[in-house]
């Protein structure tokens, strides 16, 4: 990897300017993009480079998801940006109904060249309604790929393959991590759908995690090497497809399993997750899989009560401690 | 506008293919040969024809639930059709849409549509790709009195006349939603006085005289393909059958129902036209229906003898790029 | 329990017409609710014994869900009727973003007593848009209270408890059910939320279902009896809240867990109670906890096919032999 | 409709105490002392007060991201509020909801939202729910020019016409949704005209003139009260501040908005109003400015004052019904 350092937003922009510079078809539909050049900066330089290809569009989520389906279905590879991903409770029937689901109804007559670019995630005070995760809502949805990518350096090779990718794709983006900088190759490059990564290696935990979690287990593995435990993080990137071969092998080699996610706990991703390994691993697991998520409320507004439902490093170490007994 | 003699007789025979499948579809359904629900648009008919029939092969429509008249009036073939209502492997959708899904991409059909009002932000998009890729196409969304009432109608006709886009919004006015006459759900009688809130041309139509339809067809079209944005139609007609097959209708009288039949049947009405205005005969049009039988029939036996899909094929066509690492570079 | 035998419908309005005698605040919105009597026949009766109390809306599930939320907020106690719960898709926000938050949003100032009921499954060949079992997204959103009965006397008690909660409740009942008979008491009754009903015992291994899938795990313990495998049957009923501690007893005993349901399995409500099961009771699970679920497919519409991709009874006997080793 | 003096020095306090309640949070936004997004009204005052001055406390109003004028008019609490942006314990929500979702059912306000639109569907239920119980109540909603491209707009519009439901539809036409100007994603300019598509009656007004816009909701009001079902009423107005507080604005000039705040300002408007015609005089409205920064300075400390939520109250006020069997007989 070159040693480029650049934020989020900085990598997500390249990789759209490549993918719409290289194919025509590629275009971004969504409420306030050009004034702001995307409400992160994360669409920077696209409105004055490919102007026309990048739409500002009425509030109007179940016509803007359309917009997506529609043009996907002739001819286009539309990138839909849903704002924050709160809203897509304003268009799940053209997300799960419709787009999941016309290839499949139709006997595979059709490709659904789309993504659904979903900023989401909590941390801005920003209270109930602009601070989900929905994530695991997709991956309970035949017919939808999720992907959910971390540093700067794997948004640009997903993005990139997700638009590329014939099928519908739910990209979520952490609204925290947009900032955060990363080294990212200056060549284009592209990160497979379906490939987690091991980011850090180690023998006795392994940590499960993607997005905005990521950050927190690459924290809690340095608190962790003072108490002598060395974990390994494997970052998911991608939730379906799960790559699940990469997830067996460190599990085989740590028997120990943390999961983190900042979706509230109930019914998130952990669950499959863990659930899987249960019944893959059984024999392998020397304690039981935690799981670290938000608290089961929606997001409330005052920072103190905000911080307090949030999954914190802590919270990742004392999971750590729990699983090795230490 | 004067249509040669032709060209009326092949949208009588249109007409007629609709009906006499959709009478198919009923007896096969009794009978316990289609699974699931169907819905059927017969008295119905004019509207689908006199649309589609205005349509070029490259054009888009999306339908509803009760869309075989759609399909058939843009050019499906017969064979695929009823293979797909009986779900076998050689229908439209390989046996995974049926009746309520049933598309035929080939052709512009972007799929009937299971959900309300599903279709419209479909059309959008195809209205939205067509200006995009600078092409003279148009995107026809065929919708119901009753889906009117749906949010998306409301989101898509304002964004369709903002960016003018090229589409016909055409709603099927047929007076009842299931259960629930039009007057009781929706605030206006005409849906088409709508079109000044989203400064489009609305035009009310008599949905079972063929040839008024064609004519506001023609000119939404032709507008749409210049350029000059989207339309809204309405075709006021009537559902003869059920809302699906086997519906009690508590909800209407026998007598509402024939009036309208005896009355109003436009494919009476537009026989008539063609032998009062001396375009065709009673022998010619009965000829017609007679091969219409025939190609159905036809069309029935090869759906019959063709094979169920095989269990495991229920695993195909989700993903287009293969489940694992799916990138293509 | 007396044993008058009726049908899941007839349990169900009779329970409607006890709680809207009883409290005149209850009423009925939803499609064509009234020529039918319920499309199902479940509200048998009530438009002529409460007239302008049960509620033919336009098609409009905004704005449907709109009225219970208000209406709840201001004296009333609606039960929306969905229609098919596939259409949820149609007013999520309105069901996730504020009937779900607006109690918590505001500091508990308000109650929103609310019964959102829909009626869900697969198997009447009526597609991928009319076949949708997605509890799971409502376990994953909190403020939701989530009701899945299967027999009728459990309709009959759970649905007067939900009218009763002073929370919102969504209430799947799965459309192949309302025929279905079973012995109900005529008397009023309640069964609380969050109460599980151990429905057969056994000591080998644990049924987990709810919903349509108990008359699964009935068919097969009793095809399990010749295996010399006796089961244990714990209808949840309820998911959140879930009873975990009767959850819990059964498995301290059986050591041993499948987990059914109709929904698909990735991303189902199947792996998050795999994932609470061995974070709790990890030391007592003698075998990896099995779920047996529907194929991660939209529902197709050939018989054939969609037949294929719903759990069977042969599912979960394979299921058992495999967690009890047999 | 000639009003009393004392009643038209309170509508102007109100506004005055809309305009320093919103300065002072603009500033103490900048200050850093609120978190999270505001979203101010300055410039929007004769809209909230001409509103909420005709209604009674029992009846209901749902607001919008850009609802602290909504509140303050429908007669809320300035020390709760302040509270409440601040994030503190003493707040309306208890620090749960912060500007968004700010709310008082107390006196009918059943909540600000952060979901565009979001307020309409409430609307519907509020109005639903007043005539179940046959009071004589009305429910408002304010929603803006971009909301009402929003679907629900369409289905609760609708569904109010068809069943009379006491509901006053009031657009704020501020000519901007965040960086879009109305006409650029509007099919239509003035929206008011969108009521004859729900028949329902429509009125345009200039939503900087306080008087005019009472006029218009006072008839509205009263003839939900009597019944005759729902108005839609358009305020035309302008937003002085950026989108939310911290907005660069790069999509308007300085220009276009200080032509508004110069000739257009609602608040000096009716004090010239109040003394060109002899209900006031300069140094009585003084008074009341003064008197509104005082009783907006108590507020202030107030929330200052006030303590911080504990953490763990993030886990209170879920369920109303304790979460294991909550099901009380
Ligand atoms: C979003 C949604 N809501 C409800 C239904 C159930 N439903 C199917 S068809 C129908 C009536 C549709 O009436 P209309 O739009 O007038 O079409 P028609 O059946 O008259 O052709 C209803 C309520 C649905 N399929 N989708
Ligand atoms: C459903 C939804 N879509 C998008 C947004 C983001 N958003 C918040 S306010 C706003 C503009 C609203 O404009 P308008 O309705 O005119 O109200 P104004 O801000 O002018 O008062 C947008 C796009 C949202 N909060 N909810
Ligand atoms: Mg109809
Ligand atoms: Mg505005």
């Amino acid at each position: 990897m070159s040693e480029r350092i650049i934020s989020t937003s900085a990598a997500l922009a390249e990789a759209l300017h490549e993918e719409m510079a290289r194919d025509e078809s590629v275009f971004i539909i969504g409420e306030d993009l050009v004034s702001h050049e995307g409400i992160f900066g994360q669409f920077k330089g696209l409105p004055t480079e490919f102007p026309g290809r990048i739409i500002d569009a009425p509030i109007s989520e179940s016509a803007i998801a359309g917009v997506g389906i529609g043009s996907a279905l002739t001819g286009m590879r539309p990138i839909v940006d849903m704002h924050f991903s709160d809203f897509v409770t304003c268009c799940m029937d053209e997300i799960c109904n419709q787009t999941a689901k016309i290839r499949y109804m139709s006997g595979g007559q059709v490709k659904v060249p789309m993504v659904l670019w979903c900023p989401d995630g909590a941390g801005l005070r920003a209270a109930a309604q602009h601070s989900q995760s929905l994530e695991a809502w997709f991956v309970h949805t035949p017919g939808l790929k999720v992907v959910v990518p971390s540093e700067p350096a794997d948004v640009k090779g997903l993005i990139k393959s997700a638009v590329r990718d014939d099928d519908p794709v739910m990209f979520f983006q952490h609204k925290q991590l947009f900032a955060r900088q990363g080294p990212v190759p200056e060549e284009p490059y592209l990160i497979p759908l379906g490939q987690a990564a091991v980011k850090r290696e180690g023998n006795d935990v392994t940590l499960l995690c993607y997005g905005s979690s990521y950050y927190l287990c690459k924290e809690a593995a340095q608190v962790l090497v003072d108490l002598n435990i060395e974990s390994e993080i494997v970052d998911l990137r991608t939730l379906s497809p799960l790559d699940m071969e990469t997830v067996a092998q460190s599990i085989r080699k740590t028997h120990r399993v943390v999961i983190v996610h900042e979706a509230c706990l109930t019914g998130g991703y952990g669950g499959e997750l863990s659930a899987i390994i249960q019944d893959e691993l059984f024999d392998y697991l020397d304690a039981p899989i935690k799981r670290v998520a938000a608290r089961d409320v929606p997001i409330p507004f005052s920072p103190g009560l905000e911080d307090y439902c949030l999954p914190k490093v802590s919270d990742v170490v004392a999971a750590v401690r729990a699983v090795t007994y230490k | 506008m004067a249509e040669d003699a032709r060209k009326l007789l092949e949208l009588f025979q249109c007409m007629v293919t609709i009906r006499q499948f959709e009478t198919m579809a009923q007896e096969y359904f009794a009978a316990g040969e289609i699974p699931g629900f169907i819905h059927l648009s017969i008295g119905q008919e004019a509207s689908s024809v006199g649309v589609c029939s205005c349509l070029r092969p490259d054009d888009y429509v999306t339908t509803t639930h009760r869309g075989h008249g759609h399909m058939i009036a843009k050019g499906a073939d017969l064979k695929k059709m009823v293979a797909e209502l009986l779900g076998k492997k050689t229908g439209f959708c390989k046996g995974k849409g049926g009746s309520m899904h049933i598309a035929d991409f080939s052709i512009g059909i972007l799929g009937a549509n299971g959900v309300v009002a599903g279709g419209l932000p479909i059309t959008a998009g195809a209205g939205f790709s067509i200006k995009m890729r600078k092409t003279d196409q148009v995107a026809v969304c065929f919708f119901g009195d009753g889906a009117s009432n749906r949010g998306p109608v409301h989101e898509v006709m304002n964004m369709a006349s903002v960016w003018k886009l090229p589409i016909i919004f055409v709603v099927e006015n047929n007076q009842w939603a299931s259960t629930t006459p039009q007057t009781s759900t929706g605030s206006v009688q005409d849906l088409s006085i709508r079109a000044a809130g989203y400064n489009m041309p609305g035009v009310l139509v008599d949905g079972n005289d063929l040839l008024a339809v064609r004519n506001a067809a023609m000119e939404a079209i032709d507008r749409a393909r210049k350029g000059e944005g989207p339309t809204f139609i309405e075709n006021k007609t009537y559902r003869i059958r059920g809302h699906f097959e086997g519906d009690p209708q508590k909800y209407r009288t026998k007598a509402e129902v024939g009036k309208w039949q005896k009355k109003n049947d436009p494919i009476d009405l537009f026989s008539k036209y063609l032998i009062k205005n001396k375009k065709s005969d009673k022998s010619s049009l009965d000829k017609i229906r007679k091969d219409v039988e025939a190609e159905l029939g036809d069309a029935v036996a090869f759906a019959k003898d063709s094979p169920f899909p095989e269990p495991k094929e229920a695993l195909e066509d989700l993903f287009a790029n293969s489940y694992k690492g799916g990138s293509p570079s």
